[in-house]
């Protein structure tokens, strides 16, 4: 043998490290700020990390640490809903932690606690930088942009095959209960551990040299699972970047993963994407069905109506048609009517008017020999009055005469007183006469002989002179 | 003086020649001899004609009755 | 004086002749001598002027009658 | 007077005769001697528009009558 | 009066003269002499009215029972 | 009245002169002469609606069953 | 009416003319002569969408290219 140098053997010198280490910092607490590089939760309960701490991109101190099964349950209860994000590569976290050195396992560290404050800030605010990020760039609305085909038949999706999350969305999309049928393209993907950021990131590239209805990127199974690359910020980018809406569906229950700020809609779990494609489907399937059955119902209504339409028509023809004629044949009716009253009324008034005419002639008539009646009349009465005068006339001359008449006779003279001077025997006219001629004076009843004396002067008078 | 029996005269005949014996009394153209004879010659024209008017009256009212006026 | 017998006057012949024989009685044209046979001439016009007229009359009547007015 | 033996005449015809002769009446146009013959044309004229009337009354009867008015 | 013979004529022709005849009649234009010709004439053309108005009917009707409504 | 033939016409045109006929004859603006014409036509008018109707029921009903709907 | 053959319209596409056909008949915007062509249209719009859905428009494209719609 030769000459060896001395040696110890490992356990003796890790003991020694133990005892300095033991004497010195074992059980002292105390809060430390680190990221964890590494996460394992592992059957047993025990947790299993490798934290770090990273300068410019370099590490600079590294080192193993645990969390005891028995105190996983406060932890729990302390960080709440976000004990999954907070526990979880790439995680700052702020831990109460004390060193533990075993000669078998090396130096670790053993925390028994978190503070959620701190956890929850760290997280937030890695993720809102991400976020921040893509909107000052302008990438984070570009891909909800993308309008999403009311049926979405063709599929891109990024999954890990075998996983539970993706059988359930490969099940309800192919074997939908209405029968439809989708064309799914399936890109193989890790989604969790080193190299998924970068696998999802080639697949999402290879998929954007098509146009799909929609890209799936979905991750299911356990429950303690990594979604920490799904805040990545180059993922965010490239899915803005796609010419079809991409969908996430990367099954957790409370956080938001950056990627579902940028993708086009965000489900919790696979099997709600599957659902809202197909209930998409059926929504489109629906309202196609519905609207043709309204219009049916609408066509059947419209043809009912012309039908009763053409019905009202031709009833409406034939009624008027039936009306026109009565109101003719009423008119008609008196038409006639009149044309019957006027011929009688002409009939009677000529009746009436030979009737006055015979009438009037038998009156003129009668007038007429009347007039020449009492005409007759008249001369008749006329006739006896001038007969009457023509004889008085007579009557009175002959009265007149004989008056005349009597008063020149010789008797009347004598009766007077006068008598009448005869010379031998003739009536004496006064011739002269020889004296004492014998001259005998007649008297009304004497005659006396005289003689002649003389002649004496006497004035004349004639009786019959006026 | 006319001479015509008094029997043919007629009623014109008469009282023509009374006019003329009364023409000739007035003109005191008769005599007192022929007077007498005149005027009795006029006193039985008078008579005719008289005779004759008191007739005719007759007849002619008998007419006119008979006429019914 | 006319002298168509009375059977051929028309009534308004006997009608004229009846006027003119009241015209020259009006004027005494008609002598005593005449007078008789004048008026019975009067009268025979006057009768047959109103026989016509009642002939007339009564077959106008007739007429008007048969008509039955 | 008209000359026109009756049925020749229309109503219308006859009628204006019948007035003529009424005319003439009003105005004693027609002597006595004519007044039968007048009135008897007038009667007949009456007669005749009166058997028209009478036929046209008919007639106009039945055929309404036939209308079944 | 239309000369046109009945079967030429349209029911509004034939209306027509019946109002023209009746038009005639109130005014007194139309002589007894013609009123049976009138009368007729009216007569016939409210027949043939009559005679449409059915026929037309009877057609209408028909043409409707066939349509079957 | 419309001179197209029937033929030649849509359901829309035969509707509206179908309408326009009726209220034609409401309005009296139709004559006895042309209301049998009109109401032929109608009918037609009528017939060629219901027939389209008809038509139209039944091809729409043969491609549904071809479809299967 | 849309023109695009049917086997060329996109799902929006006949999700679009559907409710416009639907949307015309609600405003009597469909006559009678077009009503066949667009009920027809849209029963195979409908059809041919559930079947296209499923994957199994072939049967129906084929009526529907016979049918030209």
């Amino acid at each position: 043998m030769s000459t060896l140098p001395t040696y110890f053997s490992l356990s003796k010198i890790l003991n020694r490290v133990k005892t300095i280490i033991d004497e010195n910092v074992a059980g002292k607490e105390f809060w430390l700020k680190v990221e964890i590089a590494n996460i394992n939760f592992h059957r047993s309960g025990h947790i299993y990390l490798e934290l770090a701490e990273n300068q410019n991109g370099n590490t600079i101190a590294k080192c193993r640490a645990m969390i005891w099964s028995y105190n996983v349950p406060q932890i729990r209860q302390v960080l709440g809903k976000d004990y999954n994000n907070i526990l979880k590569k790439g995680n700052e976290i702020l831990c109460y932690t004390n060193i533990k050195f075993d000669t078998t396992y090396g130096l670790s560290l053993l925390i028994t606690n978190v503070n959620l404050e701190f956890a929850v800030g760290q997280i937030e605010k890695k993720r809102q930088e991400t976020i921040d990020r893509l909107k000052k760039e302008g990438l984070i609305d570009l891909n909800k942009r993308i309008q999403v085909p009311l049926v979405i038949t063709s599929i891109a999706v990024i999954a890990s095959k075998n996983t539970s999350g993706y059988q359930d969305f490969i099940k309800n999309i192919q074997d939908n209960q209405y029968g439809y049928k989708y064309n799914v393209e399936i890109f193989s993907s890790a989604v969790q551990g080193s190299g998924a950021e970068i696998e999802i990131l080639n697949r999402l590239k290879t998929i954007n040299q098509k146009k799909y209805d929609c890209v799936v990127i979905i991750r299911g199974g356990g429950s303690k699972m990594d979604l920490d690359i799904f805040n990545s910020y180059e993922i965010s980018k490239q899915v803005s970047q796609m010419q079809s809406a991409v969908f996430s569906g990367i099954g957790h229950e409370t956080d938001i993963t950056v990627l579902d700020f940028a993708s086009n809609k965000a489900f919790k779990t696979p099997t709600e994407v599957s659902n809202y494609i197909v209930n998409k489907t059926y929504d489109f399937e629906k309202r196609i069905i519905n609207n043709y059955e309204l219009i049916f119902e609408r066509y059947n209504k419209l043809i009912d109506r012309k039908f009763s339409d053409l019905k009202l028509f031709t009833e409406g023809i034939a009624n008027a048609s039936n009306s026109f004629t009565r109101l003719r044949r009423g008119a008609l009716h008196t038409l006639m009517n009149r044309i019957v009253s006027s011929t009688n009324l002409l009939i009677n008034q000529e009746n009436n008017k030979l009737s006055l005419i015979n009438q009037e002639n038998l009156q003129q008539s009668k007038r007429l020999v009347n007039n020449q009646k009492e005409s007759i009349f008249k001369h008749s009465e006329m006739l006896g009055i001038l007969i009457e005068k023509v004889i008085n006339n007579e009557r009175a001359y002959l009265t007149n005469a004989l008056v005349l008449i009597s008063s020149s006779s010789p008797k009347t003279i004598l009766n007077r007183g006068f008598t009448i001077p005869r010379v031998d025997g003739s009536l004496y006219t006064g011739q002269e006469l020889s004296k004492d001629t014998i001259i005998k004076l007649e008297f009304k009843d004497s005659v006396i002989v005289t003689k002649y004396v003389k002649k004496e002067k006497q004035w004349k008078i004639n009786p019959f002179q006026s | 003086m006319e001479n015509k029996p008094l029997s043919e005269l007629t009623y014109e005949e008469a009282s023509k020649e009374l006019e003329s014996i009364l023409e000739k009394l007035r003109n005191d153209e008769v005599s007192i001899d022929k007077l007498e004879k005149v005027v009795t010659r006029a006193a039985a024209l008078s008579k005719l004609c008289q005779d004759k008017l008191r007739n005719t009256e007759q007849k002619v009212q008998d007419i006119i009755d008979k006429l019914g006026l």
